[in-house]
């Protein structure tokens, strides 16, 4: 079936070329709204990239963590702010000297990490395939302790935020 | 005799298409046939989709007029069968406003990309014996992800018609549609604990059994995670009693107040299909998918979802709306601790025999109940005095 | 019982008990009572009073209006205009000659039919009036053809048209029997009340000159014929 | 700070009647009545028509009841030109006002309820027994709505017995409608979380407000101008005023249902006691033959009913010229809403259409 695999193989090149054509939108766009929107498709298409590598269960908990959660998060400020978002803000890029050196640094970095790895290392992530079931055995077994830090520091996020809303207005009986 | 029978009949959409596929292979190169395949559950997905949405709509209006005591539409057509395709055509030839200071692009997508979602979904509900579009191992995180998303395209539609209602309308179904996935998820942990698996097809499976004693929802959990996953999925696809999003009597029609014509009739879709495969995965989780004594296994399966249905279109006609802030309440304060305490169940459910855990879930589930009602005083109505002076 | 879930458990029995019962009860006690309009019709109330009519015996010429214009000058909103006819030689016949109702100003009070003395205005009970004449009657002719016969109309501005809902008398008046069909009790009591004055006013008759039954002063036409009749039988 | 107009065309204002609301997220900090869209010079019209000409101008006043409008006009035009009433005209003139009262209670419950969100069941359900009342009310008077049923000294029409029997069998049947309707709604939760504590109308500000009527009675003051005046023949009946007590939405709704009871209650004693005779006063006679002979002497009178919505008062000043020289109407839904803002503040805006709906407005009678 070299055909499929032909089409498959286009297809990802899309994807991949859409991913960054949305990721330039979200730094480029004068209204905010549309560069969450930009970077909620952006995130999408990273998840089509996890299926196309037969990554089903990173696909979904990006969908469901990035697409659903975070994107929300971010669409949540805009709504809230409207007064930011009203205006399409002028993008003030005085600093872009400071910037493009940045950026030349990064894509040096890139490039060296690019060149040095030996690239069959896919072949060889695929062959440890990852099921939920070793997933989940991992994190109760192996990773317990971790595990559980983590949940008390989201606790301990949840109670902050609760605190910090009751500040605003106390009388507001929650 | 008979067995053979009710097997052919119970396959005869399986054979359907297996059929089919052999006809295509004759002649095609096998990779086509692949495609074929493919292309042909896609097909029957899509088009299958709609034509739920169209006769849903028809079951509402018509089940609603007979609970207040007149009847549903019945001009088109013979019992009103036609006022769909009806509606359909009004649909189409109505006038597409876009308000003139609406970001037009967003205003266009939010439609589209609202159905998406709403028909992907119908991937991972098993319909039948070996009718699941794609058995996918991870078929309910899928599920649950994908339900996750409808929350974007509400906001892009309240946002891009520039209209206080609709802002409004798409501040509160974003609350509502949070605060309602997480005890909906919650809610369907202990289905997977019992059935070891995220794939829908397994979770049947894990409840067959003689005269289908084994359903999850004879189970003291089982119970009390339908009820939650019910309560939720009425939620999340914004119906009554939490249809706050498109509250008629306060923000005249919540998000798509500035929609008209196929848009409008886009959202409706999309809430329509919602409530299909929601209830759809409800009846999989709880009241086991296709199992059934007699009848083939998809006719099983459309009927548990129809009378769950007709559940959520008889609380429809029941109850008035509740407030935003209850809303939150009710699932933070109470859907979410009652789901926790259900999964603390499921897990010694494991453990100790049938009788006794009968006994010991019942009476953690009551002291838990009592102690959840007296912590949320609003819920509970005032008794109240009415002294009759002359 | 104070379970949670109580008041809201016992308000969906309500409404199941009522999806259950509209199947089988009848429809003065809880069943479902809706009239398919068009095709089924509820008996019209007897004392229902839409807009006026003048009542005629037995021929329209025989009017019982005599022009007095009292309920001209009682009715609220102002919506009836009447002249008096006036004869060959000038001197006013006790008739009207031209009796409108603007249907568009009536709100169907019945004022006119408390004040009227000689009982010859009465409430109706058609209430499907429509500004288009009642010659393109819709339910009998097909919808298709009706509206051409309507466009026909507009090419032509008719009279009717141009005053969409006002009513002359030729459209107002009505036979006895149409009156005796729609409001039985009402009507066979004014008929006594008129057979009575008449047989007292017989009686009184005879003192003046003997002439049994001559013509009724201002009742009849002189030569007796009776006028063009222009109103159509209404359905 | 969000500004919205509840505008004229609102699917839940009953009628055309705005609110211009500012608001901080959802809650209200600041609220606006706007009203008089449906001015339709009511007084002025009044003023150029004979005294029985207006008659039927009273029932364009609060149309989802007319009676009640008929009533009060009756009773101030007998009060100023000194006209009894005979015995059967009194009684008929109760069973009627109360019927009417009945029907207004159980519409507004319906339309309050269809605010908070049920879909039209609630309503469905009262349209189904208001039906029966209304075939009656077109059986009696000749119009379902616009009844113009009351003339000075009396009524138009007597009550046949069958309109008796037919009330009758209303009467009977209509506490097992009341009791299906109390099952789906008075203990209902979400009903219960939705209406207790909201839109609190403390005694003592309705009082200062002049509102009359369920809601002050729902606020805990005992004041019915039907035990107060004790107009017409009220005094011959038993019936209690319910009243509540924390005067928030719930108190209003229930208050309403005990008031329906207590209706029926007046009409079981009425259907039992009416007596034969005739059902216009003797002297008032010719008047519905020649209403411009009719010219009450120089003076004016206030005259006050009971309406299902508060004091529905007539003022009106003669000068011996068939018609009023000043004819003014103390519209119980305007003054009523003069403090829909004050229990608005702090609410959210669900709570502020329910709040509007529990007062029970009709824009006929507030813009007039």
């Amino acid at each position: 079936m070299p055909i499929l695999e032909i089409a498959v193989k286009f297809g990802t090149y899309a994807v991949m070329a859409g991913i960054l054509i949305f990721a330039l939108g979200v730094v480029t766009l004068r209204n905010l709204f549309h560069c969450a929107l930009c970077l909620a498709a952006a995130l999408i298409g990273t998840a089509v990239i996890y299926v196309v590598l037969q990554a089903e269960y990173l696909a979904a908990i990006q969908i469901l963590l990035y697409a659903g959660a975070v994107v929300t998060l971010i669409i949540f400020a805009i709504m809230l702010t409207e007064h930011l978002a009203e205006t399409t803000i002028r993008q003030n890029n005085s600093q872009s000297p400071l910037a493009i050196t940045g950026l030349l640094g990064l894509v040096a970095l890139l490039t060296v990490l690019i060149l040095r790895t030996p690239w069959p290392v896919t072949q060889t992530a695929l062959k440890a395939k990852v099921s939920v079931m070793g997933l989940g055995k991992a994190l109760m077994g192996t990773y317990a302790f971790p595990f559980e830090v983590i949940s008390i520091i989201l606790i301990a996020a949840l109670i902050g935020t609760v605190v910090i809303a009751k500040k605003d207005d106390p009388e507001e009986r929650l | 005799m008979i067995r053979a029978i009710e097997f052919y009949v119970d396959m005869i959409f399986v054979t359907a298409k297996a059929w089919i596929l052999d006809l295509l292979s004759r002649f095609l190169p096998d990779w086509m046939v692949v495609l074929a395949s493919i292309t042909i559950s896609g097909v029957v997905i899509l088009c299958m989709g709609p034509i739920i949405m169209m006769y849903l709509t028809l079951l509402e209006r018509k089940l609603i007029g007979r609970i207040q005591n007149r009847y549903g539409p019945n001009r088109v057509g013979k019992w009103g069968l036609l006022q769909p395709i009806a509606d359909g055509i009004k649909m189409f030839t109505k006038e597409d406003i876009v308000p003139a200071n609406a970001d037009k692009i967003v205003h266009l997508l939010a439609p589209i990309v609202i159905v998406v979602p709403a028909l992907m979904v119908f991937l991972v509900v098993p319909f039948g014996e070996r009718m699941t579009a794609v058995n996918l191992n991870i078929g309910l995180l899928y599920f649950i992800a994908i339900s996750s998303v409808t929350v974007l395209p509400i906001f892009m539609g309240s946002w891009a018609s520039r209209n206080k209602y609709s802002l409004l309308g798409g501040m509160r179904t974003a609350a509502q549609m949070i605060s309602y996935e997480i005890p909906m998820t919650l809610a369907v942990v202990p289905a997977i604990m019992m059935s070891q698996s995220l794939s829908t097809n397994t979770i049947v499976l894990a409840q067959a059994g003689d005269y289908d004693l084994h359903w999850f929802i004879f189970t003291p959990w089982g119970i009390v995670g339908f009820i939650v996953f019910f309560l939720c999925a009425t939620a999340e696809c914004n119906r009554p009693p939490f249809d706050l999003p498109e509250a008629e009597s306060e923000l005249v029609a919540g998000f798509h107040t500035e929609y008209s014509g196929m848009k409008f009739a886009l959202f409706y879709m999309a809430e329509y299909m919602n409530t299909f495969t929601l209830c759809g995965i409800a009846a999989t989780l709880f009241l086991g998918g296709w199992q059934g004594p007699f009848f083939p296994s998809w006719l099983w399966f459309f009927g548990k979802t129809f009378v769950l249905i007709c559940v959520m279109i008889w609380f429809r006609g029941t109850f008035p709306r509740f407030r935003v802030d209850h809303l939150m309440g009710f699932a933070w304060k109470f859907l979410l601790p009652l789901t926790l305490v259900n999964i603390l169940l499921t897990a010694l459910w494991q453990f100790t025999s049938n009788l006794a855990a009968w006994f010991w879930s019942i009476l953690v589930l009551g002291i838990s109940l009592w102690t959840l009602v007296k912590l949320n005083r609003t819920f509970v109505p005032e008794k109240r005095h009415y002294p009759l002076e002359s | 019982m104070t379970v949670f879930g109580w008041g809201v458990f016992k308000g969906m029995l309500v409404t199941f008990k009522n999806f259950a019962t509209s199947y089988f009860r009848k429809p003065d006690e809880g069943g479902i009572f809706t009239v398919q309009y068009p095709e089924e019709r509820e008996k019209t109330i007897e004392n229902f009073r839409n807009f006026p009519f003048l009542v005629y015996d037995e021929t329209p010429g025989k009017i019982r209006c005599v022009a007095c214009g009292i309920c001209e000058r009682e009715c609220p909103t102002k919506c009836i205009h009447i002249e008096m006819e006036t004869d060959a030689t000038g001197k006013p016949a006790r008739r009207p000659a031209v009796f409108d109702i603007d249907y568009g100003l009536c709100m169907n009070c019945g004022m006119c039919e408390e004040v009227c003395p000689f009982d010859s205005i009465f409430m109706d009970h058609a209430f499907e009036v429509t500004a288009v004449p009642m010659s393109v009657n819709f339910n009998e002719v097909e919808i298709g053809t009706a509206l051409t016969a309507l466009d026909q109309k507009k090419t032509k501005v008719s009279a009717e048209r141009a005053e969409g809902l006002v009513r002359h008398k030729e459209k107002l008046l009505k036979p006895n029997e149409y009156f005796q069909r729609i409001r039985p009790t009402l009507a066979s009591a004014i008929d006594q009340k008129r057979k009575a004055a008449e047989e007292k006013k017989r009686a009184a008759m005879p003192l003046r000159h003997n002439a049994p039954d001559g013509p009724v002063p201002g009742r009849e036409n002189a030569d007796g014929q009776t006028q063009p009749s222009a109103t159509q039988e209404p359905k | 700070m969000l500004e919205i107009n509840f505008g004229p065309q609102h699917p839940s204002t009953h009628g055309v009647f705005r609110m211009t609301v500012q608001l901080e997220g959802e809650k209200i900090c600041g609220l606006k009545p706007v009203f008089g869209y449906l001015h339709r010079n009511h007084e002025q019209i009044a003023e150029n028509l004979p005294y029985a000409a207006i008659m039927p101008y009273t029932d364009r006043l609060d149309y989802v009841n007319a009676l009640a409008n008929n009533f009060g006009y009756a009773i101030t035009i007998e009060k100023l030109a000194g006209l009894d009433v005979p015995e059967r005209a009194e009684y008929i003139r109760v069973i009627m006002a109360e019927l009417a009262r009945i029907v207004n209670h159980i519409t507004v419950i319906g339309f309050m309820l269809n605010d908070l969100g049920a879909f039209f069941t609630p309503l469905l359900y009262a349209f189904r027994e208001r039906e029966r009342i209304l075939d009656l009310f077109e059986e009696v008077t000749g119009s379902r709505l616009m009844n113009n049923y009351f003339r000075f000294g009396g009524v138009k029409r007597d009550l046949t017995d069958a309109n008796l029997a037919a009330i009758r069998k209303i009467v009977t049947r209509f506490p097992a409608f009341l009791e299906e309707f109390e099952n789906l709604l008075t203990k209902n939760e979400i009903l219960c979380m939705r209406c207790q504590n909201i839109g609190i109308l403390s005694a003592e500000t309705a009082t200062n407000a002049g509102i009359t009527g369920p809601v002050l009675r729902a606020s805990g003051v005992n004041y019915d101008i039907r035990k107060v005046d004790s107009y017409s023949i009220y005094n011959r009946f038993d019936f209690k005023v319910p009243l509540g007590q924390k005067g928030d939405v719930y108190d209003r709704y229930y208050v309403r249902i005990l008031e329906i009871r207590e209706s029926l209650k007046i009409l079981d004693q009425a259907l039992v006691k009416i007596p034969q005779g005739e059902i216009v006063n003797k002297k008032a006679l010719p008047f519905l033959k020649m209403p411009r002979s009719f010219k009450p002497p120089v003076g004016e009178a206030y005259g006050r009913v009971e309406s299902p919505k508060g004091e529905l008062g007539f003022y009106v000043v003669s000068d011996g010229t068939p018609q009023p020289w000043r004819y003014h109407v103390r519209a119980p839904s305007l003054i009523n809403l003069t403090v829909l803002e004050e229990m608005c503040l702090g609410q959210k805006i669900a709570d502020a259409i329910i709040i509007l709906g529990s007062i029970d407005i009709v824009l006929g009678e507030t813009d007039r």
